[in-house]
């Protein structure tokens, strides 16, 4: 079973040996029980470190900010940085690796394994709590989450608060790492994809209906763009102005940038930057879940990116964040995909 | 009195080498096809952004074409290979959502295959009628 | 609605001169409106163009208010708004909200004498002035010009500074030299500490690029200047241009509303967001 | 004008209400409350806080400026530029919580003064809050005394509602408020002796509910001022995603930006808009030259903290903060305003 123990060992002497620049982890925020991403310099601050079913963050999107400072400074410090990684997060490294994105020796990767079980989703367990207000949640021996609150201590079955995606995620330990914490525990899923079976059995018209109510609720903060590892270009297509400007770009080119999504937050506009959102996710997105959790309005954006992901592989056998050797799904083919849909 | 017939607006992207050369063998032999489509010319259906479909139907098209060579004979060797991935994937995401999947459609038209063009866009046009205007995607005031 | 403030109103380009070619072009357009509106403002203040389709650029008013004919703009092509300003013709209509923005304090600044400092397009805003301080002579002291800009090409209002040379002293410069250039050769701050304006009884307004200010402003200083004898303007981006949109404040200040002009004294108590 | 009405009868009240558009917190599929238009049978006034601030309403994330159409008539170009103001409905929103009425009254101050904003009055002025006071917190990170407001107070507000069990303590506080009591009077009764000790006692106990507290928020003020150049801000936003959340579900945040968005571009028809923006995106500051006075998140978060606890009280002496505790409960990183101010205020002097 994956132990804080080992984690805190080795994050210490990384960088008491000063092989790391820093570390990205898990610490309890400000409510006493969820974490928090933490960034750890001194080897005496690594205490902080926790490791638990709150530890909900995929943290490789902090690797993207490291990158972009890191291109900044004018004497950069090349040491990696050392980061605490569960099994889908390190699925993210893969892609971004996959992608040379990052280069593996700018990582110290702290494999941790969710042993069979995952993090938990915070609304499940509101909801389970009502009013009481959890203080330290564990995973227990039994497959079960231990929550002590101010009335005393609950076993809930892990699966009841899980989050979804901890239900259909493929690998619940770390694909790639230095060093890795826990077992590989293999599990079988019935559903793998479960969730999204429900919306795909509905008619066109109700599923119309059901992303029409949902993408109507977006109010366009980008948290769910902001929060993903993948979400790494330097302009979007729905920024308002070029951001890779230079002082050599000419005005002409800043006054050509196509306006394709406006700014107001209406369906029509937000329904272009979901779907170019999910089109740009397609064979990428690992499914760490981040963009749904983020989402203030609770938009399930993981159906978007799950469909792609399954239709990846069952059109091109195309599975996503295992190898970061193989060619990204679009930037490569075979002469034998499928063109049923052409004419 | 009869109510208008509703004719469709079809955005097609054609590649320069293969489908626009077909549209154009279309023209230059005088076949006869409905006149609904807005051809937009392409450098290769490798290079249709999928933000180009989306953006055609934020912007009120019926129905979005895109038509390229046939595999094997991309002018650069191997675009149409890519279009025919990703495009599979909108078209399965386009589908996912909710919008009539008849409203999508691909094609691999020769630059000799003016009469392939004309029978496409007549198909196209007769499967959008009954459909009616697309306004799931519109762009509203 | 009476005082829509976010409501343009439309005015007729009735002359554009091409002060600067290339990809950095500069363009001076003179606008009336339509209706007659009358526009009181004050030299250094600033008003908001509206391009229809494209949106809304501040930019400075470089006309003197004492001159009712028109309104004069000198727009740097930049971005969206800008570009396609340039791209108009005679007789094209554009939208103008405003005047918005605080002013140099001229009326504190009788019988004072004001050497102007200005950068490539920094010219503008001072224009203004200048333009009201020499049709309103006797009110101020001696008025002088420094001027530079990269090259010979780059500088505006290039025929103006020659005519102006009969009237007040006009010292231009370029960055580095070029063929026929008898003038001074070198940065604006080199040239301020050339010319040597004395800081007694003196206002000096500067305006360029922000490296240029900077350098100008210490060179002032090592001329005596104190900071309340320099002035200079801020530019930020801007949307409302009435301190509501949220984007242009520099510390608690609101450029559109409470600058673009600043004295030294002021602007070096503010946080440097700008 | 203080009255009672039975909780049973509010519906009948707001049946009176006919020529008013009435919104009331609604659960959503998700189970978030967020203000929706109502008819009187829908009016349900247990709920926490919802989601989405009710400044959506008086100051929505679209706001349509004005229309331009140039038309080309027989060779002679004309350009018309029609305003296009709010549409005239008279509104009234039920069970605005104290903290969110104080924000539109923080908004009042923004976009009044020497330019009033047109939009804004147009919808302010024909909005009825109905408050609803606190007498749980509606949040885990509610802190509203600690900065100036409270479970119940009134600022912004045209009528206060306390709830009392199985009727209401009614309050108005307005002319807008006694109008909307008075569209029902027959269902008001006078207050007696026991429920006005019972709003007494209900309001003191709401206070001592409050989980959060930000110690003296004036000292973190003036201690900001000699923090705009601190590692603390690195440190604080190394875990900020830049994205919008905080600011957009604000109830106090105003930032917006101005846009042409173009029907078609030949001829040319359009509209000016209004739309939220953010400081906490990096375009929001940037010029068109590339350069961005405030290019990292670090800047960012400081351009927030300071506006709402520096900025604003230099302006218009008060904390342009509520206490909502939104911005805290919905980062997704955890990042937590009120930690950041104690931190400010260690390390300030």
């Amino acid at each position: 079973m994956a132990k804080i123990e080992d984690l805190k060992e080795e994050a210490r002497k990384l960088l008491r040996e000063g092989k790391v620049k820093y570390i990205i982890g898990y610490g309890v925020g400000s409510n006493g029980c969820m974490a928090n991403p933490v960034f750890i310099k001194r080897p005496e601050d690594v205490d902080v470190l926790i490791w638990d079913p709150t530890c909900v963050h995929n943290l490789t999107r902090f690797l993207v900010d490291e990158k972009r400072r890191k291109a900044k400074e004018k004497q950069p410090d090349t040491r990696p940085v050392g980061i605490i990684v569960k099994g889908c997060d390190s699925r993210a490294i893969v892609v971004l690796l996959q992608e040379k994105f990052i280069d593996r020796k700018d990582v110290y990767i702290l494999g941790v394994s969710c042993e069979n079980a995952g993090v938990m989703d915070e609304k499940k367990l509101a909801k389970k709590l009502g009013a009481k207000r959890p203080r330290k949640i564990e995973l227990g021996n039994k497959g079960q989450f231990i929550i002590s609150t101010a009335e005393g201590k609950i076993e809930v079955p892990a699966a009841e608060i899980l989050a979804e995606r901890c239900l259909e995620c493929k690998a619940n330990f770390p694909v790639i790492f230095d060093v890795m914490s826990g077992d590989k525990t293999k599990r079988i899923l019935e559903k793998p994809y479960g969730s999204i079976e429900q919306i795909e059995k509905l008619s066109p018209e109700e599923r119309w209906n059901f992303w029409k109510a949902e993408l109507d609720k977006c109010i366009r903060c980008y948290a769910c763009r902001s929060v993903c590892p993948m979400c790494y270009c330097d302009e979007c297509v729905v920024d308002s102005i070029n951001m890779a400007v230079t002082p050599d770009t000419t005005a002409e080119e800043k006054a050509d940038k196509t306006k394709w999504i406006q700014r107001s937050a209406e369906f029509s506009e937000n329904f272009v930057y979901h779907m170019v959102r999910a089109i740009h996710l397609g064979g990428r997105c690992i499914d760490c879940g981040e963009c749904e959790r983020a989402c203030p309005l609770d938009i399930p954006l993981r159906f978007l990116n799950k469909k792609l992901e399954r239709e990846a592989r069952e059109l091109f056998g195309y599975e996503v964040g295992f190898d970061d050797s193989q060619p990204a799904l679009i930037s490569c083919f075979k002469d034998s995909d499928p063109e049923d849909f052409i004419r | 009195m009869k109510a208008e017939e509703f004719e469709p607006r079809i955005v097609a992207f054609l590649c320069k080498w293969c489908s626009s050369a077909g549209s154009d063998l279309a023209g230059v032999s005088r076949m006869e096809y409905p006149a609904n489509v807005v051809p937009i010319q392409v450098m290769c259906s490798g290079s249709v952004s999928p933000l180009y479909i989306f953006s055609a139907f934020n912007r009120g098209a019926d129905g979005v074409l895109v038509s390229g060579c046939h595999p094997g004979d991309c002018h650069y060797i191997k675009g149409n290979f890519y279009a025919r991935r990703r495009l599979n994937m909108v078209k399965k995401l386009l589908e996912y959502v909710g919008l009539e999947p008849e409203r999508f459609q691909m094609s691999w038209v020769s630059a000799a295959e003016g009469t392939k063009y004309t029978q496409i866009i007549k198909d196209f046009v007769k499967e959008l009628k009954p459909l009616g205007p697309q306004t799931k995607l519109r762009r509203t005031r | 609605m009476e005082n829509n403030v976010y409501l343009p109103k439309l005015a007729k380009i009735i002359e554009i001169k091409e002060e600067v070619g290339g990809p950095r072009a500069i363009k001076t357009f003179r606008t009336v409106f339509t209706n007659g509106t009358q526009f009181e403002y004050r030299s250094g203040q600033c008003a908001m163009l509206s391009i229809f389709g494209k949106g809304e650029s501040m930019i400075s008013i470089s006309s003197s208010p004492l001159l009712r004919d028109y309104l004069q703009f000198s727009v740097l092509k930049m971005g969206r708004v800008t570009s396609a300003l340039h791209e108009l013709e005679v007789g094209d209509l554009i939208g103008i909200r405003g005047p918005y923005g605080n002013g140099f304090p001229m009326e504190d600044w009788k019988q004072k004498n004001i050497v102007f400092i200005g950068g490539g397009i920094g010219l503008a805003p001072i224009w203004s002035v200048l333009q009201t301080a020499l049709i309103k002579k006797e009110n101020y002291g001696e008025l002088s010009l420094i001027y530079g800009a990269r090259t010979s090409k780059d500088l505006v209002f290039r025929e103006e500074c020659e005519e102006l040379k009969k009237k007040m002293p006009v010292f231009l410069s370029i960055d580095v030299a070029e063929p026929g250039w008898n003038e001074f050769v070198g940065f604006v701050p080199q040239n301020v500490l050339d010319k040597k304006p004395s800081s007694a009884n003196t206002i000096a307004i500067t305006c360029g690029p922000p490296i240029m200010i900077k350098f100008v402003i210490r060179a002032l200083k090592e001329l005596h200047f104190e900071d309340d004898q320099i002035y200079t303007t801020v530019e930020n981006k801007m949307k409302c241009g009435i301190g509501k949109c949220g984007r242009c404040n520099i510390g608690p200040h609101y450029v559109c509303k409470d600058g673009p002009v600043y004295s030294w004294a002021e602007l070096k108590n503010l946080p440097q967001e700008y | 004008m203080e009255k009672i009405l039975l909780k049973k009868t509010l519906p009948q009240w707001v049946k009176q209400l006919a020529s008013y558009t009435v919104f009331c917190p609604k659960k959503d599929k998700e189970e978030r409350w967020n203000y929706t238009e109502i008819d009187h049978e829908g009016i349900d006034l247990n709920f926490l806080n919802t989601t989405v601030p009710p400044k959506k309403i008086l100051f929505p994330q679209k706001e349509i400026f004005l229309e331009f159409i140039k038309t080309d008539e027989s060779n002679q170009e004309t350009l018309e530029i029609r305003e296009v103001l709010p549409e005239k409905k008279a509104t009234v929103i039920f069970g605005v919580r104290p903290c969110d009425a104080r924000a539109a009254w923080l908004l009042d101050k923004v976009f009044s003064g020497e330019f009033t904003d047109p939009y804004y009055w147009i919808r302010r002025n024909q909005t009825v809050l109905v408050g609803l006071a606190c007498h749980v917190p509606p949040s885990e990170n509610c802190f509203c005394p600690s900065v100036e407001g409270s479970p119940f107070s009134e600022e912004g507000l045209d009528i206060l509602i306390t709830d009392l069990g199985d009727k209401y303590f009614v309050k108005s506080l307005t002319k807008k408020g006694e109008q909307l009591i008075r569209a029902a009077k027959q269902l008001f009764q006078d207050p007696q002796p026991e429920d006005l000790k019972k709003v007494k006692t209900i309001r003191a106990e709401s206070v001592k509910k409050i989980n959060r507290q930000l110690k003296d928020a004036r000292a973190v003020s003036s201690k900001l001022k000699g923090l705009f150049e601190s590692p603390l801000w690195d440190e604080e936003s190394m875990s900020c995603i830049r994205c919008g959340i905080c600011t957009y579900l604000c109830p106090s945040c105003h930032c917006f930006d101005i846009s042409d968005e173009v029907e078609s571009a030949s001829p040319l028809k359009g509209n000016r808009v209004r739309t939220w923006d953010t400081c906490q995106f990096p375009d929001f500051t940037m010029h068109s030259s590339g350069h961005n006075p405030r290019p990292e998140k670090a800047s960012r978060l400081r351009q927030r903290l300071f506006h709402k606890f520096q900025y604003f009280v230099e302006t218009h002496g008060q904390f342009q903060c509520v206490g909502c505790g939104r911005c805290i409960s919905l980062c997704p990183v955890g990042i937590d305003i009120i930690r950041v101010l104690e931190r400010v205020n260690e390390h300030g002097k």
